[in-house]
Formats: C-alpha cells, structure tokens, sequence
C-alpha cells in the first residue's frame, strides 16, 4: 500500500483518538456529541483513504452508510436527549 | 509501506479495550453512551482492518447509527421518568456513590469484591489459554464454501453461507428478530407523545434529502449483496435508519400508517423465508434447498422481503412499543392513573 | 505473528471488562452496555479466527454468524431497553436490588 | 495522468491538517460554540480536500460520483446536525464564551 494512503490514515485514526479526550471531559453533553460527529467524519475520511490504497471498492460502500447514518445519533440527541418539551 | 498500517492496527486494538473501560466507568450514563456510539464506530473499522467487509457494513449502520439512536432515546425516557418523580433514594444514591473515585467510595465488602476479582481472572486465563490452544488452521470452512459457490447461485461468499448452506440459520435468525417485536409489542403501547413544535426547516430539508437516498441505499446493499458485500441485514439496518429519521422528526405521516399494514410488514419476511423453505421440500428438495438453476432469484427475493422485515422491525423495537390505536385510547388513561395510586400507596 | 492477532488480545479484554461491568454495576443501563461489550469481544475473537491473508483464505461462515449476532443483539438491547424503562415506570428506579433491604428501608423511613 | 495524480497527493496532504487542528480545535477552545466552529473546519473543508485528492487520482467516472456523493451527504449531515446540536445548547441556556 501507498505510504501516502496509510499514514494518512494513521494520522486521521490519532485525531480519533485524541478526541477521545473531550468526549470523557466533557463538560456538558453536546461536546461529547459534536466529539462523536467528527469521528464519523474522520471515519469515513478513513475508509476512502484505504478503499483507494487497498485498490478495495467495497470501502466506499461502507463509507457511503457511514455518512449516511453519520446525523442520526446527533439529530437522535437534539431532538430526544436535550430538545423536545422544555421542563 | 505497511509500517503505518500495523501502528494503525497496535493502536485499533489497543484503543478498543480501553474505550470499553472508559465506558463502564464513566460516572456520567450520556458520556458512556458516546463512548459505546464511538465503540461501535472504531469496531467498523476494525472489521475492515480484518477483512469483514459485511460485517463492517452492518456494524456501520447498526453500531454506529441505531443502536446510538436507541440508547440515547431510552436514556431520555428513563430521566424524563426519575424527574417527574423527583426522588432520588437510596438506591440511586448507593449508584451515585459508586461512581466516585475509589477514595471517596464507602468501603463494601472487599472480601467478596476480592473473591470475584479473583474468580474473575482465572476464568479469563483459561479462556485465554484455551484461545492460545485453539489450532489456526486458516479458512477451515473456506475452501469448503469457495468449492460449492457454483451451486450456491450468487458471487459473494457470505451471502451463499448466510441464505443457502446455512439457511435456516438466518430463518431461525430472522424469527427471533420478530419476536423480539412481538416481545416489545406486548409489553408497551408507544407513549403518546404530545405534538411537539413543527420540525424546524433543517430538520425537515434533512428528513426530505436523507430519507429517500436512505431506501435507495437500502436497495442496492440487498442488490449488491450478492456479488460482494451487502445484503438483507445490512439493507435492513439502513431501511430502519430511515425510518428511526422519520420517529425522530415526528412526521405525520408516520402516525397515520395503519397498525394491519405495519403488521404485515413485520410479518412478511419470516412468512415468505417459511413459505419458501416449505416450497423447497414440496419440489423435491431438502428444507431450503432451492432448485439449482433460479437459487439466485429465490435467494434475492428472500432477501427483499426480509430486508423490508428488517427495517421494518428495527424501527418498531426503537419506537418501543406498539402504535396507538383510537380505541385504545381510554385503556391507557385508567392504567396510568392506577400505577400512580400504587406508587403513591409505595411511597 | 502479524498484528492482526493483537485483535485477539483486544477482544479478550473487551469481553473481560464487560463481564466486570456487568457484575460489578448496579444501574441496568450499564449492564446493558457491559453484556454489548462482552459480546463485541466475542465477535471480534470469531473474527480473528477466520482470518487469513489472502482474500481466498478467509473462512466466511463465521462472518455470516457474526452478521446474525450483530442484528441478534441490537434486537435484544431493544427488548432490554424497554424493559429498563418498565422497571423504571414500576419501581422508580433502574436498579436490582434485594427486595427485603428495600422494605427495612421504608419501615426506617416511616 | 502524472500531473493529476501529484496533484491529488498535493490535495490530500493539505486535507489532512485540517482534521488535525479540528481535534486540536475541539480540545483546546473554550466552550461549546467556538469548538463547532473547529469541527465543522474538519467536516467541510478537510474531508472536500481528501475527497477531491482522491477524485484527482481515481480511475473511473462513477468513483469519483460516489466520492462526490459521499462529501455532499457528509456536508449534509453535518451542518444539520451541528445546527441542532448549537439550537439545543443555546434551549438549554449554555452561555456562550466571552473574554473576560
């Protein structure tokens, strides 16, 4: 494989991990949910980079799902967790 | 170079266990519930990184998309729950008080603790030792399959083990799936919710763009499914996305679908997989053994009808009960009202 | 040894800290999310030992058992989940707990 | 062929950065609104670069409709759901950030 499509994709695989980190700080939950949102994207960043290294189509298949699906959690926690009926 | 790709696959492996840990220990349930949307996330491309492409898929639609709609919806009714009561008792403090750090944390029976620690670890040693042992012989079953593919009637290996050599698997598979509708079905009524605001022009513009491009998706994973990855569960899974989108906005439309047409949607891939597996003895075959020359079109046809099952029932287990019907209306307003004398008789 | 085994070792775990939060928590929300992570473990484990280097080698029927736990276990977390909920409606609180400790309780209260 | 195929190695290596300081973004600014401003820098303009680095270099014209397809629906789904998230912050009274 490329050195250009792997190491890329080890750098976006580090930013995932980093922001881990804000996912456990917090403070309130919508940062941990904007965290989540860009994993997803940083996923499917992921998954095309190899599907071109790996010379492997059926990758942007999972990619295509993986955006998606990628506002279903976010809107899921807008509209149900925090929105709705204000108390 | 390949260096990276195995820092890339250290890190994956080492990241996911502690993700697990971080998880459970959160003190807060709504971080824990991200970090598990972000598991299943991490898991996908895990599944790639081990050549499972189908399985990668599903785990796309479902680990990362539905079960975190679920989660995080069951999250809101449970607090919604607790508030209206506005009793936080012992139980829940005993709760609280265990997600302090240790030092704070009252001392409980370090005995016992110890003692299960202990119990723990030797068990997991010797399912580890039993890994170790377990002989890798690589593609036990695949030679196997890729040997009888001509029979099977598609291209993707997967999909000839889930529909043909091992069919009744996936029927037995698919049964359970309803069940746990009709579980969740018998248990509760979905809960009335008041018309909420209008969905907002966002919401709606997302609705309107996402949901259609989802049942287009949805039908070329089942189409796709076999010659490579793709297929029933994962069309399913995207199909239920759709509908959890439309749960989600509130459409009207939604509520309007009559409970008899969302019945037979339930219904109609466990009946038509049965159907067919009767259909294969009454021509001649074994259980499930379709004719050699249109297995292709029985499998795809199977699929269709259970990729709609699919989505169909996953939507419903994340509605989270049965639809309301008219008449059913002032059955629910008794059982309220007697739960709240009980309680308040608890209490 | 390739890399790729170090996936056995991570599901191991997975399913160990799983276990361990599925005795050790009390609120059934973490439970459920612990018998998740055991069963992630195990499917990762299924995985690794149907893995070969080439494409040809790769045994397919434990990824088609894999398919069918995935979709087997979200419909059992949305089984348990609603019944969370109902225990939660019940009992006001989404905890097992000795039902005998309860009841010294409220005689204390009293 | 060649000039084009540098040219996406070109984009993508200016895509990545900017998932990068994304992260860096969403770890290091205040509060919750100037951390979106980071992320949506992340979802549009790094993933577009990556995207149009790897349309650069594909072979056949539906890859690069797909990659399109995916970067649109990315795009989509992104600032959906950032506006949501933003909305119900602002419900929920988060004050937003200010030096002082």
């Amino acid at each position: 494989m490329n050195w250009l499509y792997s190491t890329a994709a080890l750098c976006l695989l580090s930013a995932i991990v980093a922001g881990l980190l804000r996912i456990l700080r917090g403070p309130t939950a919508a940062d941990s949910m904007l965290a989540a949102q860009l994993f997803g994207t940083c996923g499917v960043a992921i998954l095309l980079l190899l599907s071109k290294g790996l010379d492997w189509l059926v990758l942007q298949d999972i990619a295509l799902v993986f955006a998606l699906l990628a506002a279903l959690a976010a809107v899921a926690f807008a509209l149900r967790t925090w929105g709705g009926t204000e108390r | 170079m390949t260096d990276a790709m195995g820092i890339f696959d250290i890190m994956l492996a080492l990241v996911l266990p502690w993700l697990g840990w971080r998880l459970l220990a959160s003190p807060n349930l709504f971080r824990a519930v991200v970090l598990f949307i972000s598991l299943g996330l991490l898991m996908s491309l895990a599944w790639v990184r081990l050549h499972a492409p189908d399985v990668a898929l599903a785990e796309a639609a479902i680990g990362a998309g539905l079960t975190g709609a679920l989660f995080l919806s069951a999250l809101r009714r449970l607090e919604r729950l607790r508030d209206s009561e506005r009793r936080l008792d012992y139980a829940e403090k005993r709760e609280e008080e265990q997600n302090l750090p240790p030092e704070k944390r009252r001392k409980s029976k370090p005995v016992a603790y110890v003692l299960a620690l202990f119990l723990l670890s030797v068990f997991l040693l010797l399912l580890g030792g039993a890994l170790l042992k377990t002989p890798v012989a690589p593609g036990r079953l695949g030679p196997a399959v890729a040997g009888q593919m001509g029979q099977s009637g598609v291209q993707s290996r997967v999909t000839a083990v889930l529909l043909n050599f091992r069919g009744y698997d996936t029927l037995l598979e698919v049964m359970v799936l309803f069940l746990a509708a009709l579980g969740v079905w018998s248990l509760t009524r979905v809960r009335q919710t008041p018309q909420e605001k209008v969905p907002g022009p966002v919401l709606a513009t997302l609705v309107r763009l996402l949901v259609p491009l989802m049942i287009t998706v949805a039908g070329y994973l089942v189409w796709i499914g076999s010659s490579r990855a793709g297929g029933a569960f994962q069309g399913g899974a995207v199909l239920a996305a759709a509908g959890v989108l439309l749960l989600l906005a509130n459409v009207t439309v939604v509520r309007q679908i009559p409970s008899t047409l969302l019945r037979w949607a339930l219904v109609l891939g466990p009946l038509l997989f049965l159907l067919s597996a009767v259909a294969c003895m009454s021509i001649g075959g074994n259980l499930l053994e379709y004719p050699r020359q249109s297995a292709g079109s029985w499998i795809l046809l199977i699929e269709s009808a259970t990729a709609v099952s699919i989505g169909v029932t996953l939507a419903a287990l994340y509605a989270g009960g049965r639809p309301h019907e008219p008449a059913a209306r002032e059955a629910i307003v008794d059982k309220s009202a007697d739960t709240k004398v009980k309680n308040g008789e608890g209490a | 040894m390739s890399t790729i085994f170090l996936y056995n070792f991570s599901g191991l775990a997975l399913f160990a800290i799983g276990l361990h939060g599925l005795i050790r928590s009390s609120h059934l929300l973490r439970k459920i999310l612990a018998a998740n992570l055991m069963s992630s473990g195990i499917f990762l484990i299924m995985i690794v030992g149907a893995y070969g280097p080439d494409q040809a080698l790769i045994d397919p029927v434990p990824h088609a058992m894999v398919l069918t736990g995935i979709l087997v276990s979200i419909s059992t977390t949305a089984v348990a989940l609603v019944l969370v909920c109902l225990v939660q409606e019940t009992t006001n609180r989404a905890l097992l707990l000795q039902k005998r400790k309860r009841e010294q309780r409220g005689r204390t209260d009293a | 062929m060649a000039f084009l195929h540098n040219l996406g190695t070109i984009c993508i290596l200016i895509g990545i950065p900017f998932f990068v300081s994304g992260t860096i973004g969403l770890l290091r600014f205040p509060d919750i609104y100037t951390r979106l401003h980071a992320l949506t820098k992340a979802d549009n303009v790094g993933l577009g670069f990556v995207v149009l680095g790897l349309a650069l270099q594909a072979e056949q014209w539906n890859t690069v409709a797909r990659l399109l397809l995916i970067w649109l629906l990315v795009l989509v789904a992104s600032s959906a759901s950032c506006h949501l998230v933003a909305r119900a912050a602002l419900r929920k009274k988060i004050q937003p950030w200010s030096r002082s």
